[in-house]
């Protein structure tokens, strides 16, 4: 990774020098080599770059903000794979300017989850380096060495594709590691053939967790209106917090279907959960869902239609075998 | 109600029902089941919207924040919808948050969509009292009741 | 904080007898925002009017809800008389207590209590009700007819009539369509060119009609009542003013090798030519990929040859941009080809022909000059098989899965006509069905049968071969018979499955007019609405709304003419003011409001944003009101609901489910 | 055979065939088109119509599962994708496959074998009498 993060640096370098941009979207390193964040990179100072095992975070949705103004030049932006669905999705709904944007698509050989690790029971993490697949975890009881494909992060286990998407350039991106094995749908026939009480059940102990905090919608390329029916006291359906259970209900029941069909499945939601709430499988059922009853189409699933379609009805003749 | 709780608690049980209905087919067979004298349950209150096109999910939620024991959605005829296409959408829309509900343990039997035709007043009538019929078999919503802003 | 007037109909005893009018009245007073309250015999009668329009005026009253039958019954009544008492019609709304109450309900207090619930359900909309004014906008008074077949033709003629401009854009150099090309016309067997040109020649020269030929439509804009369309008038290379149609160059043209279209490429024809003696208008075009002097610069006899000095080599393509209030689509249709059916040899032998082609070997003014003979050899066959359902009904995706309608009839057609004029000639015609519905086609089936002795058999072809001594052998099955045979044929005809013209997917697009599968246009309603599209202003006229004969066209022509009559006739248009809004302050443009829009009715606008906190120039929606129907599917598609649909808002729907649900006796 | 065991095989014909008889809209032109109709008693239509009306047992008893040559015309003809020569061959099937072992073994082959043979014709007996 080392490796490849300068060489990603030569590149934005040369970019720069031949003026194709003005700055950079990328990772800044933090205290602790666990903790980068996405950071702009201005004037070529590149000092706190990196693109480590711990940059999971999906930098697509900064380009909404970073894109507006046409005087700014372009900005690069540094995607890995499942970022490319997002960037392609909000250039698709009008939501960035493409123009003012440079897309660069980075090799990902899957993130790691820095909780997994501290689950472990590895305690006072001061550095952390990378050898191929080996983290070398330096703390403050001495060095030890894990295996990255065990903490790899949830949307990381199921990685479906390696595609990009509506890059610009596509840099070192033969270095990607393997698509995930497991079937992303597992998770969600596991809840599917629980009884009705069973779901209400296991959804009720998620949900009451939420704080509305509002990351699983800020982090979601889906979710980029410019102000939530949620927020706008017009709506009336308004809420800040949740008052009671049901409208914990209610915010997560329409934000599923808000990005129904348009949900990209970059897991970003439940990696952003700081009660870890498994909000991906709300998404992913629908994506399921659709890819059941309508196949794959071209067009979001809500925003268009076949005159053979299944009713509704269907719902409740699917959901005979198991009551 | 306070002076005769135990007179309310044994009556019947009566459930709050509300019946979304397209302006041009289905409140017209709404009509024609009243002009037909066609009854069906006191229970079913219609609202009406332009198409079945216009339901937003979030009422349906609401009505049942709000108390209702059961939400029906009835529009034209697929095909035959006065906007063309809108009742498609309606029917994706509603398959999938129906689903959802279902996904999530909530009782789906408590939704439904119908199709009825300016001219199906018979069908009208039929369908809400089966609805109403079955939503009393249920009882009070209680999945979406206990979560219910009280 | 609204003023509000309660009014609770007896209807009578329709609503009294079983509903406590009273009590529904006094109980409704106690609700937010209702000043007044009262019940009436009849309040649709004008004392029970004039009892709301001097509560109105007496309380003040911002709006009312009237407890009566249904809104579809008297919705527009109480507007008016709101109206006519200085608020707002769209103040008003009606609970309906008749159909949707007294009339199913026996019991007395449940029906009293249903009839609270929906009168409060009522109130609480009213609270949320803002005055809506009905949108205007002015009709240009022309209308824009799109193919000069005998739809078009029909159409333009009758508009004109009625004393509107209508301009018909033909992509052929002439009008005329396919009508011009056939022999004669089912059932009756009149001529086709009879009967036809005499309709030609009056729409070029009646006053209100502008034809313009060898013209495509580029660009359409706007909607009902105010389309711009910009037309693109290709270039003849033949100035249309100065030629007077002599015919002295396509006379002189050195050049034979075109194919001449209208005789279905059974001759050739000059590179400048006129399609055909009656063609309208009559000027020639010259086709630049056949043209000398357009490949190799030398030639240019044509332009010598002319003695009006017509010929004009440097012609270029023409815009025309026009306005309009209503466009008919007549696009017609075409027929498939038959590459995906080799069986029946139509590429490998000459002799294998379309029905297209019979009807211009049949045709007096045909390559052949009427005289009936086959292509390879020029003899006049003995045998001739007819193949029906060549390409009809496939499912199989090589041809079209629709009945192409007019197949059995002109077949039946030219079997008789090959039987009358020459009798020593046997005719077969394999077919799956023959479908005659229609007023005298079954006689008319029945009488090639009984009458011209037409050999039928109820079978397909399974292949055509060449048995090497000129003859086609034709093999197909008789199920009847339970046999398969092989019948000696000099000539093959297929009836070729119909199509949608290749123009229509594109003019489709341009118009944001739905279509089928098939390329066909839907209608706005497939019972009551037929020659309408779903997209207000656009007309449909003839087969490129499905398969139809001759009779059905000029029928459906004369429809849509009466429809568009009936759109021009009118100075301003109103529209409905309970369309969809968008709220551009919280409007994201992601554009998936606009691709659930039945009508095409939203476009986006860089248009700039100020909540007063934020100002930016941002892409938003912005709904045309004249074409937005009402129907709320951008409401449900759009996330942050900035979308809203007037008269039926989001919060005044939470209000009346609010109310319906509270509990009783709160 | 009884009424009910007929059924049940042509049943079982519609399975292995995959062929769905309601779509045939009965035009004829799968036997207009075969080259060896008059070799066959009961002809591709009428494997597809009886079939569908419960009557397997005179095509299973008839010669004509033997002459048809499995070259797949009436397929690619039909315009209803009916797959007539499909039925045929389970049709066929059911007739063969309680007899059990091979009718037609590679080692008969040499023996049968001439100039004017085509292959496509040994291709298909080893089809139609092999298992």
């Amino acid at each position: 990774m080392q490796m490849i993060a300068e060489k990603i640096k030569e590149k934005i370098k040369e970019l720069t020098e031949n003026g194709k941009i003005s700055r950079v979207m990328g990772w800044k390193k933090g205290l602790y080599g666990y903790d980068s964040e996405p950071f702009v990179f201005e004037n070529g100072d590149l000092r706190d770059f990196t693109y480590d095992a711990f940059s999971g975070a999906n930098l697509c949705k900064y380009m909404i903000a970073q894109s507006k103004n046409d005087g700014d030049g372009k900005i690069l932006v540094l995607l890995k794979p499942c970022d490319t669905w997002g960037f392609e999705l909000l250039d698709k709904e009008h939501r960035i300017k493409r123009e003012n944007i440079y897309a660069l698509g980075i090799p990902c050989g899957g993130m790691v989850d820095i909780e997994k690790i501290k689950k472990s029971g590895v305690k006072g993490i001061t550095e952390i380096s990378e050898k191929e697949d080996t983290l070398i975890l330096k703390t403050m009881y001495g060095e030890k060495e894990v295996n990255k494909k065990d903490y790899l992060l949830d949307k990381c286990l199921v990685c479906s594709s390696k595609e990009y998407k509506d890059c610009d350039e596509l840099f070192m991106t033969d270095l990607c590691g393997d698509t995930a094995e497991y079937d992303r749908f597992e998770e969600v026939e596991k809840l599917e053939k629980l009884s009705s009480s069973e779901k209400f059940e296991f959804w009720r102990s998620q949900l009451e967790k939420c704080i509305r905090c509002n990351a699983c919608r800020n982090v979601c390329p889906a979710c980029s209106c410019v102000k939530c029916v949620f927020d706008n006291d017009n709506s009336g359906v308004a809420a800040k917090a949740n008052a009671n259970d049901f409208e914990e209900n209610l915010f997560h029941i329409i934000r599923a279907f808000h990005v129904c069909g348009r949900c990209v499945d970059c897991g970003e939601c439940s990696r952003v959960c700081p009660q870890n709430i498994p909000l991906h499988l709300l998404n992913r059922k629908y994506i399921k869902d659709i890819k059941e009853l309508y196949g794959d189409e071209d067009e979001a699933a809500l925003l268009t239609f076949t005159t053979e379609d299944k009713e509704p009805s269907v719902v409740y003749e699917r959901g005979k075998n198991n009551v | 109600m306070q002076t005769d709780r135990g007179v309310t608690a044994e009556k019947e049980f009566q459930p709050k029902i509300i019946a979304f209905c397209c302006n041009w087919c289905s409140y017209a067979g709404a009509d024609l089941a009243g002009s037909g004298r066609l009854s069906y349950s006191a229970d079913v209150k219609i609202i009406r919207v332009p198409c079945s096109c216009r339901i937003n999910p979030m009422f349906i939620l609401r009505a049942f924040q709000k108390g209702a024991d059961g939400v029906i959605l009835a529009g034209c005829h697929p095909g035959d919808c006065h906007y063309s296409t809108g009742n498609y959408f309606t029917r994706r829309r509603m398959t999938l948050l129906f689903s959802m509900l279902d996904y999530m343990g909530i009782e789906k039997e408590r939704t439904r969509v119908e199709w009825i035709s300016a001219a199906e007043g018979a069908k009208f009538s039929a369908t809400m009292n089966e609805f109403a019929g079955e939503i009393k078999k249920l009882g009070r919503s209680k999945r979406l009741g206990d979560l219910r802003c009280r | 904080m609204q003023r509000i007037g309660v009014f609770v109909c007896w209807c009578g005893s329709n609503i009294a007898a079983t509903v406590d009018v009273k009590k529904v009245a006094e109980e409704l007073k106690s609700e937010p925002g209702v000043v007044y309250s009262a019940d009436y015999q009849y309040m649709c009668s004008e004392n029970g009017q004039n009892l709301i329009k001097s509560a109105i005026k007496d309380y003040s009253l911002t709006g009312i809800v009237v407890c009566s039958c249904s809104p579809r019954m008297h919705e527009a009544t109480f507007r008016k008389t709101a109206s006519e008492a200085g608020i707002n019609p769209y103040m008003v709304e009606i609970a309906n207590i008749r159909e949707q109450c007294s009339w199913i309900h026996k019991d007395m207090a449940t029906a009293t209590q249903k009839a609270i619930i929906l009168g409060r359900a009522a109130v609480a909309k009213v609270n949320l009700n803002t005055p809506l004014t009905e949108g205007e906008s002015p009709v240009v008074k022309r209308a824009l007819v799109i193919g000069g077949g005998i739809a078009g033709i029909q159409t333009a003629l009758d508009i004109a009539d009625a004393g509107y401009k209508v301009d018909i854009v033909e992509k052929k150099p002439t009008i005329g369509g396919k009508m011009a090309q056939l022999d004669k016309t089912f059932p009756t067997l009149d001529c086709a060119a009879c009967i036809l040109t005499p309709k030609m020649v009056e729409a070029a020269q009646h006053e209100n009609i502008t034809l313009y030929t060898y013209s495509e439509v580029e660009e359409v804009k706007g909607y009902v009542g105010n389309f711009d369309v910009k037309i693109r008038k290709k270039a003849r290379y033949v100035n249309e003013n100065l030629c007077t149609g002599c015919g002295e160059c396509t006379s002189k043209c050195p050049s034979r090798k075109g194919l001449n279209e209208f005789n279905m490429g059974l001759d050739g024809r000059g590179a400048i030519y006129i399609p055909f003696a009656q063609a309208i208008p009559n000027v020639p075009v010259i086709d630049t990929a056949q043209c000398i002097k357009f490949k190799t610069g030398k030639c240019g006899l044509c332009q010598m040859n002319c003695p009006s000095k017509a010929v004009d080599f440097s012609q270029k393509d023409e815009f025309i941009d026009e306005k309009y209030g209503a466009i008919v689509v007549a696009t017609g249709f075409d027929i498939i080809t038959l590459e995906n059916y080799e069986e029946y040899g139509y590429s490998m032998y000459k002799d294998v022909v379309t029905s297209l082609e019979f009807e211009r070997l049949m045709n007096a003014a045909g390559p052949s000059k009427g005289h009936l003979e086959r292509p390879s050899d020029h003899k006049q066959p003995k045998t001739i098989v007819f193949v029906q359902c060549v390409g009809s009904r496939d499912t199989t995706g090589c041809g079209k899965e629709y009945c192409s309608k007019i197949c059995c009839m002109y077949t039946a057609k030219h079997a008789m006509l090959t039987r009358e004029k020459y009798p020593d000639t046997e005719v077969y015609v394999f077919y799956i069905d023959v479908r005659t519905p229609g007023k005298n086609f079954d006689e008319f089936y029945r009488r090639a049968v009984e009458q011209y002795g037409v050999h039928y058999i109820k079978g397909m072809v399974g292949k055509v071969y060449d048995d090497g001594q000129g003859h086609l052998m034709v093999r197909g099955s008789d199920l009847l018979a339970n046999e398969q045979l092989t019948i000696k044929a000099d000539m093959v005809v297929l009836a070729a499955a119909t199509k949608a013209d290749e123009s229509a997917r594109k003019l489709g697009t341009m118009l944001t007019a739905s279509m089928d599968t098939n390329d066909f246009f839907t209608e706005a309603h497939p019972k009551l609405r037929p020659v309408e599209s779903p997209t207000a202003g656009v007309f449909l006229s003839g087969f490129c709304q499905g398969p139809k004969d001759i009779p059905e066209t000029v029928a459906q022509a004369g429809a849509a003419a009466a429809k568009v009559i009936g759109l021009l006739a009118k100075n301003k248009l109103k529209s409905n003011p309970c369309v969809a809004r968008a709220d551009s302050l919280i409007c994201s443009g992601c554009s998936n409001c606009e691709k659930v829009c039945p009508f095409g009715a939203i476009t986006y606008a860089e248009t700039d944003v100020n909540d007063g906190t934020v100002r930016e120039k941002r892409r938003v929606a912005v709904v045309n009101e004249a074409v937005c129907k009402g129907c709320g599917a951008c409401t449900v598609a759009c996330p942050s609901g900035a979308m809203d649909l007037k008269g039926f808002t989001n919060k005044q729907i939470f209000a009346e489910v609010d109310a319906i649900c509270r509990q009783t006796g709160e | 055979m009884t009424e009910n065991e007929e059924k049940k095989l042509c049943a079982e014909a519609l399975i292995i065939s995959g062929v769905k008889p309601e779509k045939c809209m009965k035009c004829g032109k799968c036997s207009g088109a075969c080259p060896s109709y008059d070799e066959m008693e009961y002809h591709p239509h009428q494997f597809v119509d009886m079939v569908s009306k419960g009557q397997i047992k005179k095509l299973m008893e008839s010669a004509s599962i033997y002459k048809c040559l499995s070259c797949f015309v009436c397929v690619e003809r039909c315009p209803r994708n009916v797959m007539p020569a499909n039925i045929i061959e389970a049709v066929r099937a059911l007739q063969e496959r309680p007899q059990g072992t091979d009718r037609l073994t590679p080692d008969e082959v040499k023996n049968i074998l001439d100039d004017d043979t085509p292959q496509q014709l040994l291709m298909a007996a080893f089809r139609k009498y092999s298992r």
